[in-house]
């Protein structure tokens, strides 16, 4: 039964990545684009943290750390990429 | 002990390179004792596998089938040799060519042991997976090397190398993965045993182990990423480019071919190879005779002169696989020669479009001898080591009756011909003005010495073939 | 017909992505983007590979990639320095 | 299982020909970005945490604001439109026409099962107790396969060098920050806990999914961060320390390949007793240069010096 | 099942129905500052349910500090990362062309 929660529960969040895609793809802005990397990252971290109990792999949560933390670095590192020059 | 001598012809010029980027300055002087000592250990190495057995280190001791081994036989020996002794040259002339004061100078006494022990290490290499990391760490380091000639110029060709090269190996390595999907190791020894034949992943995986390297050696559809590269680059670097990087990915062609690969290749295979090899023969030849600027010249001469080591792959028989290698020997200290010849005319005249070589005899007679010389061995001449290796070829070609091959060895002779008597024809007119408009400084007497050393010796290896072919050996495996 | 690995065909997809992107692409960051995607399929097959064995996957394909992954971004992160350099030619660097 | 699989490979697929095909190149470097997340999953989904850790730090994190670091670094005069959709023109329909073709072969050659397991990996399986660290593919990086590994580090010390001879003169450097507001407080935020799990990553890799790789690569990550916010900045200068701590790890790890060949016979090779903590040791020395080398690749500089915003 | 393993398919459940809500609201909303703010109060709340979820489920004190500490710098990056993009969208000009010299 949680087994299959899960199972359903990441299926849904690895289609809810798929759908994110459509920003990524569409647009319009380049703020567009960055929000849906934010998204996906979230999605993402949620996937690994549902994939470390349900194939028990616990290192999988640090893996999800490190995401986190790049994440915010992307954010930045976007930020920074776009400014216009001085 | 002589289990250590391959592990030290890779770890002390690595080190000596390390040691050199930590200090921060340049000491051309130390890169001379390295040299030096990579050369005696060479020699060593030569004589302990002139007996025949393959001198092997087994690096952590792991053993077969999981440790990297290196192991030097005759064919890895003899390209040690070959680097060992350019390298002597080229940090000789490298001295005065580079200096030691600018950030530049550093730069280059840092790379270029970095790129010594690179290349031994992947003539050593007995292991599919290390030989990938080697021709990256190859790459990597003669890629900076090139923009050495000073960023702004070199850039484009630069960029472009890099994305041929790392596309070359990406593409070697995913036929590397595919091997170990069938044979489970990646030690070279062990393959041919390893592979089963009879399935698709077996000769995918060798084309595009062979793709790879085609990519990474420059050879005719492939090529476009060398002119500018090897012409752009400073000379020291340009004649190590290609006398010893591009040839190591020929080497390697040569030794997957009749070993690791030898149950996957196909007759078919080896011919197409040839004809890549003819064609770039005759269009680099070609293309060297149109262009306009001198190291142009000299590196479409490098596209033609390693075709020829492609004519193996079609005759695969003894006279055919000495007759590449000596080739590779024979062009390498012959190109190095040309392309540092080549430099002190660059030095001296400040730009190297072919018009401005009229009427400068006089002064760089020494370095006109050195280009001469070495065209002697680039057109195969007699007596030259080129002569040796064409005539090894030849008699391959008439021996398998395969006489069409023959067709593009005198071809790309004649045409060899008039693109070296063309520089030379230009060189020795006398200009209608005087010779004294050009204010260049004149190439020391180190610079243009080591160039002539180094025609000499091209012209030389055609007399002392004879222990460098024993050494050498048959075709491994008694040909196909 | 049944049971092809789907990451078989990504593997595959990829490098052949890879591939098309370098041949058919000018840009020099888009053709690094290409070369990054034949070395991303290259190392998903190294995986695929490496579920070939009974007790746990194979350690050594691993390895191949991870040390795969760091030579990838370290030849990409030059090339991002060469593409940077050759977008501003006026100015010259450390000569 | 086999449904989330058969959609992450999709997903792969619709996000490589995006990278492509995308009109822009911007498109193009974000398509590439969330590629390197689904790729971190999907080497989850191949039982190769370790690789899910590199590609967080290196694919997916570092990599990308590289990219979108040079993307503001390009003129809008030098891109050029690309038409880069098969039916634009013959070479477009030939190289696809090709592609297809080899992604066939490849997956049927991947397909094919292979006649036995592998022996390489069955022998390092084997001899894991003897390698001094508990996880398999640590034991390969570092023991049974340390030369890959050491020269791997000479690769990134020379693309390093290589970055640097190009580098423009230090205006980069200096305005690297872009002066937000809350910047260098969210640096001080999260500083503690990437250097944190940096190291613990390091120290975890002899055991559990981590290593000298990926702990360098947070590390590095931390730099990013500081440089991004403006407390750290690019120097024109670099001093001996710095260069010794890039050359680090490659230099620890021949020392004790070499110094070490009295007692065991072999290069590279460790004597019993002193594995582990020769392994503990020069696995942190390599994270060092690692993330050395990274965060100056990303700076563009030779050296590093601290500043106040 | 216990109770524990209910609570926590609940918790997962509802957390998967605040991504979708988030993803939705990205797909669906029509401006930029809109988007935004859907989309980071639902996916952090979303991972907040999950988190606590999957964290009854690891079974270990360590793990589910862990686990925290991961909803937690997600919290604070997800803010930042708001905050930045916000900032930059409110700079105008905000079009996707490649970049200006």
């Amino acid at each position: 039964m949680i087994v299959l929660v899960l199972d359903a529960a990441c299926l849904a969040l690895i289609l809810l990545l798929g759908l994110g895609l459509v920003r990524v793809i569409a647009g319009p802005a380049a703020a567009d684009r960055i929000l849906a990397i934010q998204l996906s990252g979230t999605t993402t971290v949620g996937l690994l943290l549902l994939l470390a109990i349900r194939l028990e792999q616990p290192a999988l949560i640090h893996a999800a750390l490190v995401f986190v933390l790049f994440a915010a670095l992307l954010a930045l590192g976007f930020v920074y990429g776009t400014e216009r020059k001085p | 002990m002589t289990e250590a001598l391959p592990v030290l012809l890779v770890f002390v010029p690595f080190l000596a390179g390390l040691g050199q980027f930590v200090l921060g300055r340049a000491v051309p002087w130390s890169q001379q004792f390295v040299s030096g000592f990579n050369l005696l250990l060479v020699l060593l190495l030569l004589r302990a596998v002139a007996g025949g057995e393959p001198v092997i280190a087994d690096l952590g001791g792991w053993g077969e089938p999981l440790a990297i081994h290196l192991q030097a036989d005759g064919l890895a020996t003899l390209m040690l040799l070959l680097t060992a002794v350019l390298a002597v040259a080229i940090s000789l002339y490298a001295i005065p060519a580079f200096g030691g004061h600018a950030r530049s100078a550093w730069q280059f006494w840092t790379l270029w042991p970095l790129l010594l022990g690179s290349l031994n290490a992947l003539f050593l290499s007995r292991d599919l997976f290390n030989i990938y990391v080697t021709l990256e760490l190859v790459t990597l380091a003669a890629i900076p090397l090139v923009l050495l000639a000073g960023p702004r110029k070199t850039v484009d060709a630069a960029l472009r190398y890099l994305l041929f090269a790392l596309l070359g190996s990406l593409i070697y390595l995913a036929g590397v993965a595919l091997l170990y999907a069938q044979a489970g190791t990646l030690d070279l020894a062990l393959l041919p045993a390893a592979t089963p034949t009879g399935s698709l992943a077996g000769p995918l995986a060798a084309a595009l182990i062979i793709t790879g390297i085609l990519i990474k050696g420059a050879i005719l559809p492939f090529h476009i990423w060398l002119p500018a590269a090897h012409g752009g680059a400073p000379a020291a670097v340009s004649a190590i480019l290609s006398a010893l990087v591009v040839k190591a990915a020929i080497y390697l062609l040569l030794r997957l071919w009749t070993g690791a690969l030898e149950p996957l290749v196909s007759i078919a295979a080896g011919q197409l190879l040839g004809l890549l090899g003819a064609s770039a023969v005759l269009f680099g030849s070609w293309q060297a005779f149109r262009q306009s600027r001198l190291k142009l010249v000299v590196a479409y001469s490098t596209v033609a002169q390693l075709g020829y080591m492609l004519l193996f792959f079609p005759m695969a028989v003894t006279a055919a696989w000495q007759g590449a290698v000596y080739h590779g020997l024979a062009h390498g200290v012959a190109k190095a020669a040309l392309f540092l010849a080549a430099g002190n005319l660059l030095y001296y005249l400040g730009q190297d479009r072919l018009e401005a070589l009229r009427g400068i005899d006089r002064p760089l007679a020494v370095s006109l001898l050195a280009f001469g010389l070495a065209g002697v061995s680039i057109m195969g001449l007699p007596p030259s080591g080129g002569f040796t290796a064409k005539w090894l070829l030849l008699t391959a070609s008439l021996q398998t009756g395969q006489w069409w091959w023959t067709a593009a060895l005198v071809a790309g002779g004649l045409l060899a011909a008039g693109y070296i008597f063309r520089v030379l024809r230009l060189a020795f007119l006398q200009s209608a003005e005087p010779a004294e408009r050009r204010d260049g400084p004149v190439p020391g007497r180190l610079m243009a010495w080591t160039a002539t050393a180094l025609a000499l010796l091209a012209i030389g290896l055609g007399l002392i073939s004879a222990p460098l072919l024993d050494l050498l050996g048959d075709i491994p495996g008694g040909g196909s | 017909m049944s049971g092809i690995d789907p990451f078989a065909l990504a593997a595959a997809g990829l490098m052949a992505f890879g591939l098309y992107g370098f041949c058919v692409c000018r840009h020099p960051l888009r053709r690094l983007l290409a070369i990054n995607l034949v070395g991303n399929g290259v190392f998903l097959a190294l995986i695929l590979i490496a579920r070939r064995l009974p007790d746990g996957p194979d350690p050594v394909p691993h390895a191949m990639v991870l040390t795969g992954i760091v030579i990838a971004v370290s030849a990409t992160a030059f090339g991002l320095a060469l593409i940077r350099r050759q977008a501003r030619p006026e100015d010259d660097g450390n000569d | 299982m086999m449904l989330l699989d058969g959609v992450l490979a999709l997903l792969l697929l619709l996000l490589a020909g995006r990278c492509v095909t995308a009109a822009s190149l911007l498109q193009a470097i974000v398509a590439f970005i969330v590629l390197g997340l689904l790729l971190a999953l999907s080497w989850v989904r191949l039982q190769a945490p370790d690789l899910a850790l590199a590609e967080a730090a290196i694919g997916a994190g570092l990599l990308g604001v590289l990219l979108l670091g040079t993307w503001r670094h390009l003129p809008a005069s030098g891109i050029h439109h690309e038409f880069p959709w098969p039916w634009h023109g013959m070479k477009q329909a030939v190289s696809a026409l090709g592609g297809l073709a080899l992604a066939v072969m490849l997956a049927l050659a991947l397909h094919e099962t292979a006649p036995e397991p592998a022996a390489a990996g069955e022998t390092a399986l084997a001899q894991l107790d003897a390698a001094g660290v508990k996880q398999p593919v640590t034991a390969v990086l570092l023991n049974f396969r340390a030369y890959d590994t050491l020269l791997e580090m000479g690769v990134l010390l020379m693309a390093l060098i290589g970055a640097l001879i190009v580098r423009r003169p230090l205006q980069d450097g200096s305005r690297i920050a872009p002066a937000t507001l809350l910047s260098p407080s969210l640096a001080r935020l999260f500083l503690p806990p990437i250097l944190l799990i940096g190291l613990y990553l390091v120290w975890a890799g002899a055991y559990s999914p981590g290593g000298a790789f990926q702990g360098g690569a947070v590390l590095a990550g931390a730099g990013v961060m500081l440089a991004l916010t403006g407390l750290l900045r690019g120097a024109s200068v670099d001093g001996l320390w710095l260069r010794g701590l890039l050359a680090l790890g490659a230099i620890v790890f021949t020392t004790a390949g070499v110094l070490l060949v009295p007692v065991t016979g072999h290069f590279m090779a460790y004597p019993d007793g002193l594995v582990t903590p020769l392994m503990v040791l020069i696995e942190f020395s390599l994270a060092i240069s690692i993330a050395l080398s990274l965060l100056l690749l990303f700076t563009g500089t030779p050296g590093l010096a601290r500043s106040r915003p | 099942m216990t109770l524990a393993s209910i609570t926590a398919s609940v918790l997962i459940v509802v957390g998967t129905a605040f991504y979708i809500a988030g993803t939705v609201g990205l797909l669906r909303f029509p401006d930029i500052h809109s988007r935004l703010h859907a989309l980071t109060k639902a996916d952090n709340t979303g991972l907040g349910f999950l988190a606590l979820g999957v964290a009854l489920l690891s079974g270990s004190p360590r793990l589910a500090v862990l686990i925290a500490l991961v909803w937690l710098l997600a919290l604070i990056a997800a803010s930042v990362a708001c905050h930045l993009i916000a900032r930059y969208a409110l700079d105008g000009t905000d079009s996707d062309s490649e970049p200006r010299a």
